[in-house]
């Protein structure tokens, strides 16, 4: 099957490349998400079955696979929008559309690999394909952006590449190794740890830059602040998830083995630094999107935490990824719109969205009650339980910090998202267009959704991740 | 239909209609909603309170699981109290919001969230899930702060809404750890885990479970020294939300600690002692502040400060009768407390609508710039009398009845037991006496000032008494002021349940019968002196009938010139009493000097400023600040210094975890030599 | 015979750190494809022709030719000035990259795996710091993209050194996806030349906090 | 014969304030008025219309009545030797408190009421003064309860019996208490000067510049009566229990008549306090009063 859907996306990714028709475009793009739609439910279909030698269907993967699809279609919609309201040329458009493409495929392969050094392929691949993404602005701050993330991304993904030398080094047979994670599980085990631990470091400071976790996580930053508010949804949740399921799959491979704990703390450290530092830089942050980006810093971070926590924290770390995206998805959809209705992303420049944009500003609102993980959203029960994970697994003193500079978050947050909606000092020039209320059905829907998995999630959901986490400690 | 989700049904369904409804509709919308919530509710409340329990379980899904829901008799009598602030809140607020229409916007949300605060409300008094506990914890505190922010156009109001908004969530955040720490150790929701695991585990650790609830609902209940969103919050908020906060919302807090009181078995002595001393200062430090606030919604809000310190005696007084083993002690403390509770409830949201109606009438909250105003509004004026009277617990009102039923405790356990135990009630009893002294001193200021003398300044627009149906709630509370300062007998058999679940281990049966006689005399007396006074004014009548009385412009000593700048200010009536606590206040004045001998007008500007806050609040916030600058470095924008972050991070952590191994391996050659 | 290669290829490492003209560096990097060509030969000299070509042009074709010649081109097309302009001086550069060698060869000597062949691990290794310091102590842009070259040349080294490979197809993934991100970074290259004047890397600090 | 408490104060409040003023003028080397003058000066009032200020409200006609009707009461609680007052129960010593604070209450905002410069300047000084007063009041039952065991006058005097020396330490700090409270309740020496005709100085006088007539006179007598009040409580730690009543009367009155001496000879000695000196000196009582808890405890034992 997999084999079909990369040729057939790649067909309609050359297409869309090459095509300049308006209405051949929007047929290609339902094309693509037809293929895109057939083949995640056909991933769920065949669950933990191998397709294409290097793939597989299995829970981690289709989890995301599941989010990735839905975003896609409201990420290529909202992207209409974008578009239009820019009056780009129909070259660029493609170009824009073709890139899009070929990153939900890497993305989709990234998700489903189950071999490291393939998974590591497809990751670079999805920072290349972004990279064109983040430029479409053709900016000079947008120039700087992707060569930043494309430049850092490059150098993290070689670092992790050393990191899986360093396996084989420890594995110490000179013959072929077979580095699918099956595979590996089994082969770690007579490592001796000091390797293990070296790989382990390698890897993870590698994938920490998609995931956006400290030490790595500086270049995402910056990519949020220029790409497309489209595009930095995707950026922020479903390529977040890629480095996310790449950390996930990295620590699953090495949880048996004798080094789980220090890995627990090396994570710890990581997701506790994350906090800190995004909860500093959001005190002082000006710019919008900057913010949303740093937001999603702080719940990397704790979805570290939750990883490194064990116990019920697997389980939450993953259910907080996917409640995550749908809510960062629909704070950057509505920025877009924000955008056009002030010209800035700069806070204080701006405020009284609320009576501006009704819609929006409701948007915002609910966004924000998403964000601070205040119910009814779904992050409330995840942080509750990932909360619970570090007491059960008694780290005390990382549960106070976490605690307490997660409060800082939340209210700087609150401060800046209210401060757009309420104040009413500026005196500012109304917006020249109204935006439309249908732009923003998509973004509710992506908030209901997070606040009826708050309290209902679906059987399947939480039979896939406990399908995924099932084989930890 | 179980009774859980038949509110629930009903809160969506009225929810949604308020959402789209036109703004005239939404006050009237809410009301039907808060009527029938209320009504099924009370009804369930009554019956738990006259000794049929409700309970049953509601199926909470994959996250929750199965959701116990129990009224007893406490979740009973706290659901009753809240019904009726929530009651008298929204029959006044659709009126008062009739000023906003069309202007805001925000009306339809504000009425929505009105609904769910209260649903949450009564959710939070009988869900005993500790998720869905906090859930709805954070339900109500969400919807206060929708509430809370109406008047989004003053900067102010947003600063006080995130400061409450955070605060709530530090008092949530302490209790989640409390709830985790008991669903860790029992892997259990249920609230019955907590009284299991307490009793499993020895009373220090217990204790310390009981702090760290406490610290956790004090913050909500605004103890001192966590009290310091309270006066920030309450002045921005419209009145009836303001009333509704003060008078139920920050009662949450109480209810919470009575309740891990009851379900946390420890040793009570000390966690009485405790709670008592923490309460006296409360109380002493509320009052002590409200009286130099001129801003009337913030004196009231410190006022709230000073009663939690009251009933919080009462909890401490009863937590210390159950460790001594006296019944009257205990059913006295507990007793006293949850009446107070109600009575606060009452009288408070009582002076809030009063406060509401003055500003909509004269558009500002500065006592200073009233006066006179007895003549404009004189229903509004009585209603705020009669409110003021009781706050400062003076018969024949409700507040009396409580503070008395304190009293009666403490004086009879000056003689009972030991050195420690008469030092502290008798400090306690002058820490209440002197809190009743202070709120006097700050209502006569209030009300004086306020009601009573000339206008000390003109408004352009028409000063004029609210209308009926904005003055009817205030006038159905008065009633049960009045009802329960003149049969506090009936109200202290009603309290018989409640408390008796505190005191069920100690026979209480006779002292109840002791009290409840007690009570009644007092109720007599009280007659009585409505009679004199009756009586004296019938005789003075009767004697000046036939005499002419005279009205001349009040005797100015002389001076014939007088004008209402003359009067007495609000400033200058606690100046005596400021002079006195000046050590424990931070005022931050702003004088000018007169220079000449025809000065140009000069301004001076004295500000109140909280001095706890300063210590507590806005000092670690500062350092917080600095410690997170030195982290800003990260950022630098040069890609260099991202790509080194990767490779420093790997070197430290390599050689920490060798550092790690090689002190390892010297404990274990240590341990070897 | 391997060692020779390695050896000259450490120099090349040392003679990188002073070149101070771009053109130089360049000639370098085609020479450590060459090099890397010759070891990797000598490594899988058993194995069949499809990796034999498959190594040919890995090494050849892309580190040697291709890469070289599209530098080349970047550098011309945005007339870079020549200069490779250092932060350090050339002879703190030397230094450091003296002091890389012997730390690396301290290092293997400290973890010493038996299957490592330690003459691999050194030159790798060095090879990636020498990578990084250039990336950290040079001006210019374009540095950046040959310091990531002399990393990924290293990481060559360590996984022949490792003996261990991955099936073909991940291999050509992989070594597509770095001469594409080199493809990618010289395009930004292009870019930045044509809208900051200069190609220097101080003008790409706008976005910070 | 509840009453007779009642009765007996009623009666001595006639002469009481007389009294005192007869002192003073005696001290003061004149000869001075009947002891029935005050009375006969209320009667004059209560002759007299009323005159009532434009600025002042309902609030200011009340008032008066309330006060008086709260002083009333209060003294209706009071017992007599082993005779209850007319109310007794457990605690009626708070009710007396707070039913005094009532009257003060609307005392106070009566004042206010007439939007005089002065006024409020008593009423301030009022409220503050009785504030700090309460408190050894307060703790002085409270050691009575402590001592006896009893939470109620009736209870406490007819069970406080002077056995050591130290108990009677105690009854003489307390009545000593008990006279300075008394005092102050009654604005006299040393807190207020009611023979003051500078209104800057004046506590209560200032408070009712503007009543007259019938209001007046309620005001005043409800001050005589307060004394007389004070001077009974002063009376019944004396009035030893078991006494048949034709005996404890002459006591009282005797109490009652050199209790009025005692206040005229400290009027006629003392000088009043500065304003700002008045609240340390009032204070000084609650840490009389604790001296007295601290005895009591002593006595009881629980100093071990």
């Amino acid at each position: 099957m997999l084999v079909y859907y990369l040729i057939i996306s790649f067909l309609i990714g050359v297409g869309t490349a090459f095509n300049r028709n308006q209405t051949v475009r929007i047929v290609l793009l339902a094309l693509f998400m037809m293929v895109q739609t057939s083949v995640t439910i056909f991933a769920y279909l065949h669950l933990n079955t191998d397709d294409l030698v290097y793939f597989k269907y299995d829970a981690l993967g289709v989890i995301f696979m599941c989010v990735l699809t839905l975003l896609s279609f409201t990420t290529i919609f909202h992207s209409h929008i974008y578009l239009r309201h820019r009056r780009d040329d129909s070259r660029s458009q493609s170009l824009y559309f073709a890139a899009l493409i070929m990153l939900i495929v890497a993305m989709t392969c990234a998700y489903l690999a189950s071999h490291i050094g393939l998974m590591w392929v497809f990751i670079e691949l999805t920072t290349l394909s972004v990279a064109a993404l983040i430029y479409h602005e053709r900016t000079s701050l947008a120039l700087e952006a992707t060569w930043k993330y494309v430049f850092v991304c490059s150098i993290g993904i070689t670092i992790t590449f050393i990191g899986i030398i360093l396996l084989s080094f420890g594995m110490g047979v000179t013959v072929q190794i077979d580095f699918s994670f099956k595979a590996l599980q089994e082969q770690l085990l007579l490592v001796n740890s000091s390797w293990l631990k070296l790989a382990f470091l390698f890897i993870i400071v590698g994938f920490c830059t998609k995931m956006g976790l400290f030490p790595m996580h500086t270049a995402a930053i910056d990519a949020h602040t220029a790409a497309p508010p489209p595009i930095s949804a995707f950026i922020s949740t479903t390529l977040m998830n890629v480095g996310f399921v790449a950390i996930f799959r990295t620590y699953s491979l090495f949880a048996n083995t004798a080094i789980q704990s220090w890995m627990n703390q090396v994570l710890l450290w990581c997701g506790l630094i994350s906090i800190i530092v995004s909860a500093a830089y959001l005190l002082t942050v000006k710019h919008l999107k900057r913010m949303s980006a740093y937001s999603s810093i702080e719940h990397m971070g704790l979805t570290a935490i939750g990883l490194a926590s064990g116990g019920i924290g697997y389980f939450a770390a993953i259910f907080h990824m996917i409640l995550h995206s749908f809510v960062k998805a629909s704070v950057f959809y509505q920025i877009d719109q924000f955008h056009r209705n002030f010209g800035t992303y700069m806070i204080g420049e701006t405020g009284n969205y609320f009576n501006r944009n009704r819609a929006g500003g409701m948007v915002f609102l609910l966004a924000l009650v998403g964000i601070i993980a205040m119910p009814p959203s779904g992050l409330f029960v995840t942080e509750f339980w990932i909360f619970k994970a570090m007491f059960a697994s008694s780290h005390f003193v990382f549960l106070i910090l976490a605690l307490l500079f997660l409060s800082v978050c939340i209210y700087i947050l609150a401060k800046n998202f209210l401060y757009i909606l309420f104040n009413q000092t500026k005196n500012l020039i109304p917006a020249e267009e109204k935006t439309a209320a249908s732009e923003t059905w998509s973004q509710y829907f992506l908030l209901a959704l997070l606040f009826y998995f708050g309290i209902n999630p679906p059987v399947q959901m939480i039979q896939l991740i406990e399908e995924a986490v099932k084989n930890l400690p | 239909m179980s009774l859980s989700l038949f509110i629930l049904f009903v809160t969506l369904s009225f929810v949604l209609l308020v959402g789209f409804s036109k703004e005239s509709w939404a006050g009237n919308i809410a009301l039907v909603s808060v009527l029938i919530n209320a009504g099924t509710s009370s009804w369930v409340a009554f019956n738990a309170v006259t000794g049929h329990p409700y309970f049953e379980i509601l199926g909470g899904g994959s996250i929750f699981g199965d959701i116990p829901i129990r009224i007893d008799a406490l979740s009973g009598w706290f659901i009753l109290m809240m019904n009726f602030t929530v009651l008298t809140g929204i029959l006044y607020g659709r009126r008062y919001m009739k000023h906003y229409e069309n202007k805001s916007g925000m009306i339809p949300l504000h009425f929505a969230s009105f609904i769910i605060n209260h649903v949450s409300m009564i959710g939070i008094f009988c869900v005993q899930n500790s998720l869905a506990f906090l859930y709805l914890w954070e339900m109500m505190a969400l919807s206060s702060f929708i509430l809370v922010i109406f008047e989004y156009k003053k900067p102010e109001t947003i600063k006080a809404g995130i400061n409450f908004l955070i605060q709530s969530h530090i008092c949530i955040l302490l209790v989640t750890v409390g709830l985790i720490w008991v669903s860790v150790r029992t892997n259990s929701f249920d609230f019955n885990a907590i009284s299991v695991f307490s009793a499993s585990v020895n009373p220090e650790v217990s204790f310390f479970l009981f702090l760290v609830f406490f610290l956790g609902f004090a913050i909500k209940a605004g103890f001192v020294p966590f009290h310091t969103w309270l006066p920030y919050a309450h002045p921005v908020a419209p009145s009836h939300v303001s009333g509704v906060m003060s008078g139920v919302m920050i009662k949450l807090g109480i209810f919470g600690i009575l309740r891990m009181l009851l379900l946390i078995n420890q040793n009570y002595l000390t966690t009485g002692y405790f709670i008592l001393v923490f309460s006296i200062i409360s109380g002493l430090y509320g009052v002590i502040l409200a009286i130099v606030q001129h801003d009337l919604k913030k004196l009231l809000a410190y006022h709230s400060i000073e009663n939690i310190g009251i009933i919080g005696m009462g909890i401490g007084l009863g937590a210390i009768g159950l460790g001594i083993k006296n019944p009257i002690l205990a059913f006295a403390g507990f007793a006293g407390a949850l009446l107070h509770t109600l009575n606060h409830s009452l009288f408070k949201s009582l002076l809030f609508y009063g406060a509401g109606t003055i500003y909509q009438a004269i558009h500002t909250l500065n006592i200073e710039s009233m006066g006179g105003l007895i003549k404009k509004m004189p229903q509004t004026a009585i209603l705020f009398l009669v409110a003021a009277m009781a706050i400062c617990g003076l018969p024949p009102f409700n507040g009396f009845i409580s503070e008395f039923l304190i009293y009666r405790g403490f004086f009879e356990g000056i003689h009972l037991d030991s050195l420690s135990l008469a030092t502290v009630l008798i400090l306690s009893v002058v820490a209440l006496v002197l809190i009743g002294g202070l709120a006097l001193l700050c209502f006569t200021k209030a009300f004086g000032i306020i009601f009573l003398g000339a206008a000390r300044s003109t408004f352009d627009h028409e000063v004029h008494e609210a209308e009926a149906s904005k003055l009817f709630p205030g006038w159905l509370v008065v009633l049960f002021i009045l009802i329960i300062g003149l049969f506090p007998q009936i109200f202290i058999q009603l309290l018989i349940k409640p408390v008796s679940l505190f005191t069920g281990s100690l026979s209480n049966g006779f002292q109840v019968m002791l009290l409840v006689e007690n009570l009644q005399s007092v109720s007599m007396v009280t007659w009585t002196f409505i009679l004199a006074i009756a009586v004296i004014a019938a005789i003075k009548k009767f004697v000046v009938r036939n005499r002419k009385t005279v009205t001349s412009p009040t005797w100015g000593c002389g001076y014939v010139a007088t004008n209402s700048k003359m009067q007495y200010t609000a400033g200058s009536y606690v100046r005596g009493y400021r002079k006195l606590i000046r050590p424990l206040l931070q005022l931050n004045k702003k004088e000018e000097n007169i220079e000449g001998i025809f000065s140009n007008p000069i301004v001076s500007e004295t500000h109140p400023y909280d001095k706890i806050e300063v210590i507590f609040i806005d000092r670690p916030l500062k350092f917080l600040n600095n410690l997170l600058a030195r982290v800003r470095f990260l950022q630098s924008g040069n890609v260099r210094h991202y790509v080194l972050y990767g490779v420093i991070f790997i070197f430290i952590v390599v050689i920490f975890s060798l550092l790690n191994d090689a002190v390892t391996y010297l404990t274990k050659l240590i341990k070897q030599i | 015979m391997i060692n020779i290669l390695l050896i000259t290829f450490a120099i090349s490492l040392i003679y990188m750190g002073i070149a101070n003209r771009l053109s130089t560096v360049i000639n370098i990097l085609a020479v450590q494809g060459i090099i890397l060509f010759g070891v990797s030969l000598i490594e899988l000299i058993q194995i069949n022709t499809i990796n034999l070509i498959f190594i040919l042009f890995e090494t050849i074709v892309f580190k040697t030719i291709a890469i070289p010649i599209f530098l080349n081109n970047v550098i011309k097309k945005n007339n870079i000035v020549r200069e490779a302009e250092p932060f350090v001086p050339d002879f703190a550069s030397i230094v450091i990259i003296t002091g890389i060698l012997l730390g690396s060869f301290i290092l293997s000597n400290i973890i010493n795996v038996e299957h490592v062949r330690k003459m691999f691990f050194i030159v790798a290794i060095s090879a990636l710091f020498t990578g990084l310091f250039i990336i950290i102590s040079r001006k210019k842009v374009v540095t950046h993209i040959m310091g990531y070259l002399v990393i990924e040349n290293g990481v060559f080294i360590l996984s022949l050194s490792a003996g261990s490979t991955m099936p073909m197809l991940v291999n050509t993934g992989i070594t597509l996806d770095i001469f594409v991100s080199v493809l990618v970074l010289g395009i930004f290259v292009n870019r930045i030349g044509n809208t900051f004047e200069e190609m220097n890397v101080d003008h790409l600090t706008n976005l910070k906090d | 014969m509840r009453g007779l408490g009642v009765i007996l104060i009623i009666f001595t409040s006639f002469f009481f304030t007389g009294i005192v003023f007869r002192t003073k003028s005696i001290f003061s080397g004149r000869k001075g008025p009947g002891i029935f003058q005050p009375m006969k000066d209320i009667w004059r009032l209560f002759q007299k219309g009323n005159v009532y200020s434009e600025t002042s409200s309902f609030i200011f006609r009340i008032a008066p009545n309330i006060y008086f009707a709260s002083v009333v009461i209060a003294l209706m609680l009071i017992p007599f030797g082993d005779q209850k007052g007319i109310f007794s129960f457990t605690g009626d010593f708070v009710f007396f408190a707070y039913i005094l604070a009532v009257g003060k209450f609307f005392n106070i905002i009566g004042a206010l009421d007439t939007g005089s410069s002065f006024e409020g300047m008593g009423a301030s000084r009022e409220a503050l003064y009785s504030l700090l007063a309460e408190p050894a009041f307060f703790i002085l039952m409270g050691s009575f309860a402590l001592l006896t065991g009893y939470t109620s006058f009736y209870d406490i005097f007819s069970s406080i019996h002077f056995g050591s020396s130290i108990s009677y330490a105690i009854g003489a700090l307390a009545s000593f208490v008990f006279v300075l409270i008394a005092m102050i309740e009654n604005s006299r020496m040393p807190v207020d000067d009611p023979a003051t005709h500078l209104e800057l100085t004046m506590v209560h006088e200032v408070m009712i510049l503007d009543n007259s007539g019938f209001d007046l006179g309620l005001i005043f007598y409800a001050t005589h009566l307060k004394f007389a009040m004070y001077g009974a409580i002063i009376a019944n730690l004396f009035l030893t229990p078991g006494k048949e009543w034709f005996y404890s009367i002459p006591i009282f009155i005797a109490m009652q008549i050199l209790f009025a001496i005692v206040v005229g000879t400290f009027e006629s000695f003392m000088a009043r306090f500065r304003m700002s000196h008045n609240p340390q000196f009032i204070f000084a009582l609650t840490s009389i009063s604790l001296l007295i808890f601290l005895t009591v405890l002593l006595i009881v034992g629980k100093f071990l």
